[in-house]
């Protein structure tokens, strides 16, 4: 069996490969971080079929037993952002090749960055989480600052001030997690943390949560997001979009189900749903408002993060399902958005919702694959969108939350009125019917786009899947286990 | 098994979209055929089981109700190709034409919920597209919220409903209490009901020709059908929203002066019939509506299809700028004669039988009020239609008008589907037959039939013949579109501007605590929020969670 | 209370940093900010690790020991701070370079002028 | 608590305030590097001298070398009183809620020192009563390097991370 730690080594270990033989011989950056990649690839297909086929995949690095060494675990939880990852790192290296950044100190963040995110999925300490939450956000301060307008130094600098005060923060949380329990790791802090003197376990969960909110980006968390997406090279803006929240949510989730069950739920849960709630209309509104298509994007993620937000805090199997497959769903789809985003950009030079007038019919399938995205994100069937939000729908009526429901599905009326104004923009506006295309796109722009498209339709199946594979994780918690560690 | 009759139109679509233009179009109609064919020659109780996003469902059950209702459209579908082929509409028009239709008869021949709202809302998608396509201004936007909220709360009835029942699969209707006030909403939306129907007259009078006829008959429809699926057994409150559905689109038909306009507000009458039978849910009602459901999908197609012809060869569809049609186009003007008699309830015509089992069945249940606002509705529309015959077709052309004739594949269309309205006319067991229900107790050619029938027409263009001058000189009237829409501009403009207006006026005031957090909770509205302003709103919340959560 | 002095002093300089970060237009200050507001968090861990006539946690040496595990908490804490750090200037520089200046105001205003 | 202790909090926390007052950014580095040094002397007063000298490494040495060096690289703003005692009401509020939230959580913490304190059981205890079998004297080196050896691997590429993204955000062009 391979262990878990090769998932976080070998991206982590090969991103000293770019930087340094770029400085031997120029644009051997791409190859080497693809060779990488490739093995991550397999690797996490390998070890993420292990896991759903039999029991978790899980070891104590170094072999010092838990809950005293550092744990690593790929259960049905962790699996499919594991696989997630390394599979949209890869699509989204096919765009980079010709539409991103291509210096090989970049694709040493690339790598670093993949690497940071497996390490937040697979560990079970809350401090070593911390470490590659760090590892990760560093490299998408880095990568950010890539794009080469002055702004995105500033936006890069937002990010960085913004994304370290909420790691800080989650990191002051694990010391009061600590110092009550005298534990890191989550089954024991699960184990020990509803005994514990309650103003620090409430800390801890306040802090620790608030922390991976300003990375998720819940409103009104959320103002490094939209700056950076937008002035971020679309290659990372689309990498970013598909993994730093869903990772950080990934976390959130994990923390909320596996560490957190038992503390003052009710107060946490209304201020979940709070949160999720503003994010749902904030998001909603902001993106209504947004000139630019890169942040009306970002605005929807806040939207869409806090339907997923919506389905950890309802917490019913269906709900929780629904929530990893919208957060998988959500990815592949802004990630794709995004990419179109930066295809236009670069064929036709045009960012808002103004220029986007007319396009469909002067690039009709860049314009029906944004459709069916857009469509998608909106939450229409057959789509993995629907998917995702008629899970947590469901699993939210279940558990008798109306609220929940109706902001679920109130949701997908806001996504409507603010996607189909670039919809309408696109099909019905005026626009510049003439002009000719100002850049060429490679094919490897155009795959990566496709394959978010297809896989946009072929995920809608998806929910029984992911359903069947975290039934027995979350009948372990119902049993009062921690998720799926050492008893 | 069987193959679900929607997958030969969508298949079909998706090869319209990429052949040229004639053998597309061609492929459309075999394909509608071909749904016919299966829609009619498939064994009631046919069913298929399978799993639909890891649910057991049912996405082909036919019955009764489904034979006659897909059949139909099924057959309309073909008709609206060939028209469209002679209209000029191009092969991504068709295409998405056909998708549309492919998405009704998925809708109609579901057998579980979750299949007939992702076909519900592939047709919400599809017609958007279309109006989209070919109208100027935000109708296709407003078509889309329209359906956007009735998708919306449908999706939530059925999922409320699974979670009371367990399955997806139809049983008795949607699960009693709130599940069904949902579901109910969000059908009602697509039915058109009293309220809801402004989009029906917002949409379908504005697009391409061949966009409005390939509309008119579905949507409407589907929701009436689905209707009895939701909520089987007697309501007689929705019996009378039907009959007020009747006499309102029948009144403001009457006051239109727009040959699509008014056919559009003929919907909303015409559907209220189906209503009333709906409501009334006895085997009389019940085969009536959706008899009567049947026979306006033809003739209602069949009158866009006229004004679609009288539009593209006179350049206006303003019934006071029209005249001497009834020389210059004798075929269409032959085949709004049938439509017209038709939809008025003529015998000899498809309308008279279906309307008048709805009629007797309101009769047989004891509703006396509505029995008078049925035939009240059947005056109105006899009043309607003589108005269209009399300023298009009848009187003298006063503007100079040189139309052209129809071309062949219109009048194929148009001929075809006349020649079935006077089949159905002549003949009504070949449509009560198919039918579940209804035709034992249905009096078809009773003479109390003919004498209501005639009474109502002679009433009726009395009643025109002394309306027509008053009613000339009533112009434009309001609807409820004229609330709706500037209050949901309003409404959305305001909650959007909100937070930026006011945070501008505090901005201005004195400087205050209060002031600088409302400003620094309305980020990103204005321009990006800077650092500063963002590490103080997570200081903010930060503080809020810690309090909240330790008090 | 006064028994808990540390922990009042670890929560005076989160406030002290975070204030920083906020209300400084300068962004060396900012960054300077984000230093102290961290420093503060570190201060509660090696707080905690601290025992009552403890020594430093050698094992050579008779006990009691300081709590190892939040010092090395910290050790990695206080490197990846520095890493921040180092990021941060980085795009400090850049930024200068940009716009020739590091008010954030000032900079903010710069790209809106290049935006009309 | 110790007189001393009280003494270095209450000089490491008026530096902060300097720092954080200081209009002259030079100023408020140089108050940083002098906030750091009495940071490290408080970690050897709380008997941790690996933190202490990292930070007197890294903490005063390197970070005020880099601030320094951005400085020089950089404009100071000119004019104007040295120290600014202006502060918003807003962040004095905001700031001061959040602080006064936290302070109430400090009476639920176990006194500094307290043998007692779920901290020293649990892990810690084992490091120390481990630490031996891996000829280790130093607790914190061996937790360092052995039972939590996977953290500062993560440490070691977060160095690694900032050193590559320094190299991006500054150089950016090249191959």
């Amino acid at each position: 069996m391979i262990d878990p730690a090769l998932l976080v080594a070998v991206p982590l270990a090969g991103s000293a490969l770019p930087a340094v033989a770029s400085r031997l011989r120029p644009r051997t950056g791409w190859p080497l971080a693809l060779g990488v990649l490739l093995v991550q690839s397999v690797l996490a297909v390998w070890v993420a079929a292990a896991a759903l086929a039999g029991d978790p995949v899980r070891t104590q690095v170094a072999g010092i037993p838990a809950p005293f060494g550092i744990g690593l675990l790929v259960d049905a939880l962790s699996a499919p952002f594991v696989v997630l990852i390394a599979l949209a790192a890869l699509a989204v290296l096919a765009y980079t090749r010709r539409g991103g950044p291509r210096s090989g100190a970049f694709y040493s963040l690339y790598l670093l960055l993949i690497g940071g995110l497996t390490g937040v999925c697979v560990t079970t300490d809350v401090f070593n989480l911390y470490v590659f939450l760090e590892i990760s956000g560093l490299a998408s301060y880095g990568m950010v600052a890539q794009a080469d307008r002055g702004a995105a130094a500033l936006a890069a600098l937002k990010y960085l001030l913004v994304g370290t005060v909420g790691a800080s923060l989650y990191l002051f949380g694990v010391g009061y997690a600590y110092v009550a329990t005298g534990t890191l790791d989550m089954a024991a802090l699960r184990a020990a943390l509803p005994a514990a003197s309650d103003p620090l376990a409430l800390a801890a969960l306040g802090l620790m949560v608030l922390g991976l909110s300003v990375k998720v980006a819940l409103f009104p968390l959320h103002t490094w997001k939209p700056d950076a997406y937008e002035a971020a090279p679309p290659g990372v803006a689309a990498l970013l979009a598909a993994l730093a929240s869903t990772v950080a949510a990934y976390a959130l989730g994990r923390l909320l189900l596996a560490v957190f069950p038992g503390v003052a739920e009710a107060v946490v849960d209304a201020a979940l749903l709070g949160l999720a709630a503003a994010s749902i209309v904030a998001g909603s509104l902001l993106a209504y408002r947004s000139e630019s298509v890169a942040r009306l994007l970002a605005y929807s993620s806040l939207a869409q993060f806090g339907i997923v937000v919506v389905g950890f805090v309802v917490a019913t199997p269906t709900a929780i399902a629904g929530s990893v497959v919208h957060l998988i769903g959500h990815a592949v789809m802004k990630a794709g958005s995004f990419l179109v985003v930066g295809l236009l950009a670069r064929t036709h030079d045009v960012r808002t919702v103004a220029e986007y007038a007319g396009l469909a019919r002067r690039s009709p399938y860049v314009s029906a694959g944004f459709a069916v995205l857009a469509l998608g994100l909106i939450g229409i069937p057959p789509t993995v969108g629907f998917a995702g939000k008629f899970y947590i729908a469901l699993g939210a009526i279940e558990a008798g939350s109306w609220t929940a429901a109706a902001l679920v599905l109130a949701s997908t009326l806001f996504g409507l009125v603010y996607l189909g104004r670039v919809l309408e923009r696109m099909y019905v506006g005026e626009g510049d019917t003439h002009a000719g295309p100002t850049g060429a796109a490679s094919p490897g722009m155009y795959a990566a786009v496709a394959v978010a498209v297809l896989a946009t339709l072929a995920l809608g199946g998806v929910g029984p899947l992911v359903e069947g594979w975290l039934a027995p994780v979350l009948d372990g918690l119902d049993a009062g286990l921690a998720m799926g560690v050492v008893p | 098994m069987i193959v679900p009759p929607a997958v030969f139109l969508l298949v079909a679509a998706a090869v319209t979209a990429v052949v040229p233009r004639r053998i597309g179009h061609a492929a459309g109609v075999l394909a509608a055929l071909g749904a016919l064919v299966v829609a009619l020659t498939t064994p009631l109780g046919t069913v298929t089981d399978a799993t639909l996003f890891g649910f057991p469902a049912r996405p082909v059950a036919v019955d009764g109700f489904a034979r006659v209702v897909g059949g139909v459209l099924a057959f309309i579908a073909a008709a609206n190709t060939v028209y469209a082929y002679g209209s000029g509409a191009d092969r991504q028009e068709t295409a998405i034409a056909l998708a549309y239709a492919g998405a009704s008869l998925g809708a109609v021949f579901a057998g579980d919920w979750l299949t007939l709202v992702v076909c519900w809302e592939l047709m919400a998608v599809a017609a958007t597209v279309l109006v989209w396509r070919s109208t100027a201004g935000r109708a296709g936007y407003r078509y889309a919220v329209y359906h956007q909220i009735g998708g919306a709360l449908l999706i939530a009835g059925v999922v409320a409903h699974y979670a009371a029942t367990g399955s997806f699969v139809y049983a008795a209707g949607i699960a009693t209490g709130l599940p069904r006030v949902l579901a109910t909403a969000g059908v009602l939306v697509n039915v058109g009901m009293l309220g809801v129907h402004v989009w029906i007259v917002d949409t379908y009078p504005r697009p391409s020709v061949t966009t409005s006829v390939v509309l008119c008959g579905f949507t409407t429809k589907v929701g009436v059908y689905t209707l009895v699926r939701v909520v089987p057994g007697r309501n007689v409150l929705l019996a009378y929203a039907g009959g007020t559905m009747l006499l309102f689109g029948v009144t403001m038909a009457i006051l239109q002066t727009d040959f699509r306009r008014l056919l559009s507000y003929h919907i909303v009458s015409q559907v209220g019939y189906m209503v009333a039978g709906v409501g009334v849910a006895s085997g009389l009602g019940y085969g009536g509506a959706m008899a009567h459901l049947a026979n306006n999908v033809l003739y209602k197609t069949l009158l866009f299809m006229i004004a679609g012809v009288v539009l593209i060869e006179t350049g206006t569809e303003n019934l006071k700028r029209l005249g001497g049609l009834g020389r210059a186009m004798p075929a269409t003007a032959a085949a709004f004669a049938v439509a017209a008699l038709a939809i008025s309830g003529i015998p000899g015509f498809s309308g008279f039988v279906s309307k008048g089992m709805v009629v007797d069945s309101v009769d047989a249940a004891g509703l006396d009020a509505l029995w008078w606002m049925l035939l009240v509705g059947g005056v109105g529309t006899v009043i309607s239609f003589a108005k269209i015959a009399y300023y298009a077709f009848v009187r003298a052309d006063q503007y100079g008008h040189d139309p052209g004739r129809a071309t062949p594949a219109q009048i194929t269309a148009m001929g075809g589907i006349a020649a079935v309205v006077v089949g159905f006319g002549l003949f009504p067991d070949l449509l009560l037959d198919l039918l579940p229900a209804g035709r034992d107790a249905a009096k078809v050619f009773a003479a109390s039939q003919f004498e209501k029938a005639l009474g109502i027409a002679a009433v009726g263009l009395v009643a025109f013949a002394v309306l027509r001058r008053p009613l000339k000189r009533i112009t434009a009237v309001p609807d409820l579109d004229s609330v709706y829409h500037p209050a949901g501009a309003v409404l959305r403009d305001s909650v959007v501007r909100a937070a930026t207006g006011v945070a501008d006026t505090l901005g201005r005031s004195r400087r205050s605590t209060g002031v600088a957090i409302y400003r620094a909770a309305s980020v990103d509205v204005g321009r990006p929020a800077s650092i500063g302003r963002s590490v103080l709103l997570l200081t903010l919340v930060a503080a809020l969670v810690v309090v909240f959560l330790l008090s | 209370m006064l028994e808990r002095l540390p922990y009042l002093a670890a929560i005076a300089l989160v406030g002290i940093g975070l204030a920083v970060l906020v209300d400084d237009e300068h962004l060396v200050k900012k960054v300077l900010g984000l230093n102290v507001f961290q420093t503060g968090i570190f201060l509660f861990f090696v707080t905690a690790a601290a025992r009552e006539g403890g020594s430093a946690p050698n094992v050579a040496k008779a006990g009691p020991y300081a709590n190892p595990l939040p010092q090395v908490l910290i050790l990695t804490a206080i490197v990846v701070g520095v890493s921040v750090t180092a990021v941060a200037l980085a795009l400090l520089v850049r930024i200068h370079a940009e716009y020739g200046t590091l008010r954030e105001d000032a900079v903010r205003a710069a790209i809106e002028e290049g935006r009309e | 608590m110790t007189p001393l202790v009280a003494a270095l909090l209450a000089f490491v926390v008026a530096v902060a305030v300097v720092t954080a007052l200081a209009r002259d950014v030079l100023v408020a580095t140089v108050a940083f590097a002098a906030y750091s040094l009495g940071l490290a002397v408080l970690w050897v007063v709380f008997d941790a001298p690996d933190v202490a000298l990292t930070e007197a490494a890294v903490g005063a040495g390197v970070v005020t070398a880099l601030f320094v060096a951005v400085l020089s690289r950089t404009t100071r703003p000119v004019g104007g009183r040295s120290f600014s005692l202006s502060v918003s009401p807003t962040v004095v509020i905001v700031v001061g809620a959040l602080t006064a939230a936290l302070v109430a959580t400090v009476p639920s913490l176990p006194a500094v020192g307290d043998p007692d304190a779920p901290a020293f059981d649990g892990a810690a205890a084992y490091y120390l009563q481990e630490t031996g079998a891996y000829g280790i004297d130093n607790a914190v080196t061996a937790v360092l390097v052995v039972f939590r050896g996977f953290d500062t691997f993560g440490e070691i590429a977060v160095v690694f991370t900032a050193v590559v993204a320094v190299l991006v955000v500054r150089g950016r062009g090249d191959a």
